[in-house]
């Protein structure tokens, strides 16, 4: 063979592998001297965008990211966050937007492998998966086509786990049409104690490489420019990996029995750039060296060369730092469950990685600079012309349709508002039997056995609001989801986020990012729910089209008493309906707009964070008092919607009175979007106690009218302004999905 | 009337998770001598039509838009003619 | 009573079954790694749900030769109980412990939700403290639940009253809306001639807690329980 | 060594409902000649063997035992030498 990977490389090299060259000589100065083939491989892409951050990182540090309940920010594999009697919630979410445009099945399924392998890194048992979903129109066949197969691909990884996904979100939007977004969240559970960290730790320890064998997968394209690298053209490599959801299974098995064993010093999987990723951050993050012989590596495929072994992303691996005397129980565990254990290495105090290859050196580059030295951009932010413009808004101009209960019909059946259980009835959601609050509910509810706790999950983002005004789209997504969790009955900890953006390189994608992620922050201060982490996804465009800026946000809650959780559901006839919050002529940005009147426009409803802040407490308050038999929040489709959803998902009709809000126009009043309301039931013996506790909280709260017989009504005094029999609704709500997807 | 035997299979270098666990099970049970094992997928279609040119350029077709992935799979097929 | 709860590579409602028997109903529960030979030591054997070895090829295909499948077909042979839930049915199908075979859902998708089944037959260890006719409501969750056997085999389950679960609607009526996945004559679970095995595609060890729900899946196991207690 | 490729195929009168979706998926994308579409297995076994009788012989038991469920599949296979 010849050792093309030894040459010495130039800067037409690196630039073909997607360095630039200021890069190049910053990658000069690092090294003090050219690097070979495969140094200059990990450099190019640890120094991308995907592992760098190089164009976001300056935007991220805008985030709050401590708190008392913070056990682990950003910079880990996930963050973890405290829920009390020596237990910790370990969590995040990632993207897998391009594979899954590709390869919805694969693309969705492997990104659901990555993120669970990131929860399990840490040392903690993945309880729960929730995910973030966004295509194009559903009436062409291509968008159903994707999005059937990035359910199934979720579905089949994620089933075969063992993991229930327990909650999620679906949007489609034209701007997804070429960019689809597909990002999985997954929530694990630890005890403090085992909390284990991606680190490279103790010289002389080994490391040890378990699971799949390594293949050609994945090798970044851009980075395999060169033709003189083997026999193997870039056209018959597949740009999309296959899962395999039964390795990880026994991967995830064996790595939590290491952890309960206390073998494990420090363990990363291998995710993006591989070993070259795995064993560098190891490295970097403890400040240690390693050494390997990737010679060692079991391969799957034939004459793979160090440069292939260093940059594979095969997936179902996983890298441990273990003593040396560990090592036979390591192999050992492995063995027990089927799996290949490798000891490949070892712990260095050199602060170098060095790779061997059978013992020759083929890499020796110091792993500080290669994993958390990148290059850092400060791109230009400026607001895109066209923002103003979209936020116009001649309200006098749109006309109130006569016929509000069609229009409720038509949003209940609009794809965006629609029940998702066509998705998650493909999800083993109750498998682990701690699932206490399905799919369906504003957040998700799982107890948490031995304890009387229970831990609520919700994933949220508007992105029509960013896209209108992406501070006040990024504050409202981490709003709705903190407000989402509350209606449970749980107090708000946390959130993990996923940034799916255009290019920063545009000026005004920037701005989008720069301005989402302060929204974002002010309401994470705001709200007492730092940032643990999370994941950025940039370049979501085709043809200068970027994707709607969607800053997905994943928010973890904890409940005292997981009996005293509260569902969207009405429960009991003669319940009184009332409404937390107030309501304002907010039409801007809505679903109904888009949907009635196909205009996507407006400045999205106002939040006043301090308000919001005060309702949330409120709902926790009313929930750990047993107050509620219901709540639910009004999100895309306003009021109206709100009512019908829970009037639907209680089997009761509800009759209403609006007549104590603000007069405004009908549309605004049923459909607006007003932000921080909740609609609750409550039985009649609490009323007095609710009022008390709402104006002691400082909360706006009115009563509407009562749950009963089988017809929603919504009127304003004598006027009756809606009317439908909650089975059409029902009907409508129900079946809009699955209707487009068997047409 | 032609029934086209379709055979589609994993291209080269991806990954087979089920042939793997097929081989690892064949192996267990005493069939030491198995290397390895790729599992695809055998389709037959039968196409109303009577001119065999016809029949070769639908199936490739339908190949192509829908029973084979193109990103991950390769296909091959023959042509029978059948009454 | 001793529970055994056998673990294959890629089971996954392991711990499910072992917190409800273990658990809930207070009995002795164990774990049972796949390669064990013996399992003498208990009265009860539950083959669990999951994928064992990912389903790959066809469910339960690959687990049915793992090594305690032969214990399985011991214990099976003296008159123990042995309950196979989900990949459990598939594996003992595979096995031939139980007549027929599984074929894909028939819409292709994985289905998650709850589904009503009805008792077809209270005389068994698994269903004596129901009665026929009574409708149940369960949480399904498989990919592979569409029973199949040939019309002789299916005269034969018939004759032997060894059908003793069917999909039903709300009201206890066979039809096609009722059925989640294509199952022949929507068949949820069958017994073995002796009527000491028993397969169901429905998990009852998730409906044993109110706040999961539903406590339907209660009748399998205290039939359980109170069978063995009249032995 | 000899690779066996191995057909392995539902039993005639087992409904085969990803038979029936691929089909009424290929009608709807405008192949309207399509009768009739049955979707099996395709699997490639490589026996490390200098013995074609041998080859045979381990391949149909691997057939009997494991790739092929006999209440409802049917298969056969054929051998080709290779180096
Ligand atoms: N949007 C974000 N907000 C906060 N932290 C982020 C964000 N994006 C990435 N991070 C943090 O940066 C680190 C690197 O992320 P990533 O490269 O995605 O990790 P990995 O490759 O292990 O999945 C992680 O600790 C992650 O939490
Ligand atoms: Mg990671």
């Amino acid at each position: 063979m010849t050792e093309h990977y030894l040459e010495l490389q130039d800067i037409d090299q690196a630039r073909s592998m997607g360095l630039r060259p200021p890069e190049w000589e910053r990658l000069l100065a690092v090294l003090g001297r050219r690097p070979n083939l495969t140094e200059l491989g990990m450099f190019a892409v640890m120094w991308s965008e995907h592992c760098s951050y190089k164009h976001s990182k300056t935007a991220l540090r805008q985030f709050p990211t401590g708190g008392p309940q913070v056990l682990q920010g950003p910079g880990e594999n996930a963050g973890v966050v405290d829920i009390g009697d020596g237990q910790a919630v370990v969590f995040k979410i990632e993207s897998h937007n391009h594979p899954s445009a590709i390869e919805p099945y694969q693309g969705a399924a492997t990104g659901v492998g990555g993120i669970v392998r990131d929860v399990f890194t840490m040392g903690a048992r993945p309880i729960a998966l929730l995910n973030s979903l966004r295509f194009g129109d559903l009436s062409s066949p291509k968008q159903r086509y994707l999005f059937a197969g990035v359910v199934a691909g979720i579905a089949g990884y994620g089933n075969c786990l063992g993991i229930p996904t327990v909650g999620g979100e679906v949007y489609f939007n034209d701007s997804y049409t070429n960019n689809c977004l597909v990002n999985a969240m997954c929530v694990g559970l630890i005890d403090h104690h085992l909390l284990t960290r991606g680190r490279a730790q103790g010289t002389g320890s080994r490391l040890i490489l378990i699971g799949a064998r390594t293949g050609r997968d994945g090798i970044h394209g851009a980075t395999f420019a060169s033709e003189a690298l083997g026999e193997h053209s870039v056209a018959r490599r597949p740009a999309v990996q296959v899962g395999d959801p039964f390795m990880e299974k026994l991967l995830l098995e064996a790595c939590l029995e290491l952890i309960e064993a206390k073998v494990i010093l420090g363990m990363q999987d291998l995710g993006a750039a591989g070993l070259t990723s795995a064993s560098s951050e190891m490295a970097a993050r403890a400040g240690s060296g390693v050494e390997l012989d990737v010679a060692l590596v079991p391969r799957r495929e034939k004459n793979m060369n160090p440069y292939e072994i260093m940059l594979s992303e095969s997936q179902e691996r996983m890298l441990l730092a273990v003593e040396p005397e560990q090592v036979p129980l390591v192999l050992a565990t492995c063995a027990k469950w089927g799996l290949t254990g490798t000891d490949i290495g070892q712990v260095t105090a050199s602060g170098m990685v060095k790779v061997l290859f059978n013992g020759i050196v083929v890499a020796e580059v110091p792993a500080r600079p290669l994993a958390s030295e990148g290059p850092v951009y400060h791109p230009l932010a400026t607001e895109p012309p066209w923002q103003a413009l979209v936020t116009a808004l001649n309200l006098a101009a749109i006309p109130v349709p006569e016929d509000l209960t069609a229009v409720l019909g038509r949003l209940l059946a609009s794809p965006n508002i629609a029940s998702k259980e066509w998705v998650y009835r493909q999800y083993d959601h109750s498998v682990r039997g701690d699932t206490v609050t399905l799919p369906g509910s504003d957040a998700a509810v799982l107890r948490i056995k031995g304890t009387k706790k229970g831990l609520a999950l919700s994933v949220d983002c508007n992105s029509r609001y960013t896209y209108l005004d992406p501070y006040r789209g990024g504050a409202i997504a981490v709003a709705e989801a903190a407000r989402n969790v509350a209606c449970s009955g749980a107090k708000p900890l946390a959130i993990t986020n996923c940034l799916n953006f255009g290019s920063p390189e545009r000026p005004e994608i920037y701005y989008q990012l720069t301005r989402a992620i302060a929204g974002m922050a002010a309401a994470c201060e705001a709200l007492g729910t730092p940032v643990t982490g999370g994941n950025v996804s940039l370049y979501n465009e085709t043809a200068g089209q970027a994707v709607f800026p969607t800053p997905t946000v994943g928010m973890v809650g904890v409940l005292a008493d997981v009996e005293r959780r509260v569902t969207t559901a009405f429960k009991q006839e003669g319940d009184i309906v009332c409404l937390l919050g107030s309501t304002f002529e907010e039409l801007g940005g809505s679903e109904y707009l888009k949907v009635v009147h196909n205009l996507e426009r407006g400045l999205p409803p106002a939040l006043d964070l301090a308000a919001e802040r005060r309702l949330q407490s409120l709902l926790v308050a009313l929930a750990e008092g047993a107050l509620l038999a219901s709540a639910h929040d009004c999100a895309e489709g306003g009021l109206a919607v709100a009512v019908a959803e829970s009037a639907i998902q209680g089997g009761l009709g509800a009759r209403i009175d609006l007549s104590p809000l603000a007069s405004m126009r009908k549309d605004a009043l049923l459909f607006g979007e007003s932000q921080s309301r909740v609609v609750v039931s409550l039985a009649p013996t609490h009323f007095s106690a609710v009022e008390i506790l709402a104006g002691a909280m400082g909360v706006p709260f009115v009563c509407l009218g009562r749950v009963e017989g089988d017809v929603v009504c919504l009127g304003r005094g004598q006027e009756a302004i809606i009317r439908a029999d909650v089975a059409s609704l029902a009907e409508l709500w129900r079946g809009a999905i699955a209707c487009h997807m068997s047409p | 009337m032609y029934k086209a035997k379709i055979y589609v299979t994993l291209k080269e270098g991806v990954l087979d998770p089920q042939g793997q666990a097929v081989r690892a099970g064949l192996i267990s049970q005493g069939f030491a001598a198995v290397e390895e094992v790729r599992i695809g997928k055998f389709m037959e279609v039968v196409v109303a039509t009577h001119s065999a040119t016809e029949a070769q350029h639908l199936v490739r077709e339908m190949c192509e838009r829908l029973l084979a992935n193109p990103v991950i799979e390769d296909y091959t097929f023959v042509l029978v003619e059948v009454v | 009573m001793r529970f055994g709860v056998v673990v294959f590579p890629g089971s996954n409602c392991d711990a499910d079954c072992h917190h409800a028997v273990g658990t809930v109903f207070a009995q002795e529960a164990e774990y049972v790694w796949h390669e064990e030979k013996d399992l003498s030591r208990f009265d009860c054997i539950i083959l669990p749900g999951g994928f064992s070895y990912g389903d790959y090829l066809r469910a339960g295909a690959l687990a049915r030769f793992s090594p305690v499948m032969g214990a399985v077909v011991e214990e099976a042979g003296r008159g123990k109980l042995v309950l196979g839930i989900c990949n459990g049915w598939q594996i003992l199908l595979e096995a031939g412990l139980l007549p027929g075979a599984m074929l894909k859902n028939n819409h292709l998708q994985f289905r998650c939700e709850t589904r009503h089944v009805r008792l077809e037959n209270s005389n068994t260890p698994f269903t004596c403290t129901g009665h026929e006719g009574q409708v149940l409501s369960l949480p399904i969750a498989h990919a592979e639940g569409n029973y199949y056997i040939d019309q002789v085999g299916l005269k034969d389950l018939e004759a032997q009253r060894q059908i003793v679960f069917r999909y039903v609607d709300s009201r206890g009526r066979v039809s096609k809306e009722a059925n989640p996945n294509g199952s022949l004559g929507g068949i949820a679970g069958i017994i073995n001639k002796a009527g000491n095995v028993l397969g169901m595609m429905p998990h009852p060890e998730r409906a044993t807690e109110e706040i999961l729900g539903g406590t339907d899946g209660r009748l399998i196991f205290s039939s359980i329980l109170q069978w063995w207690g009249g032995q």
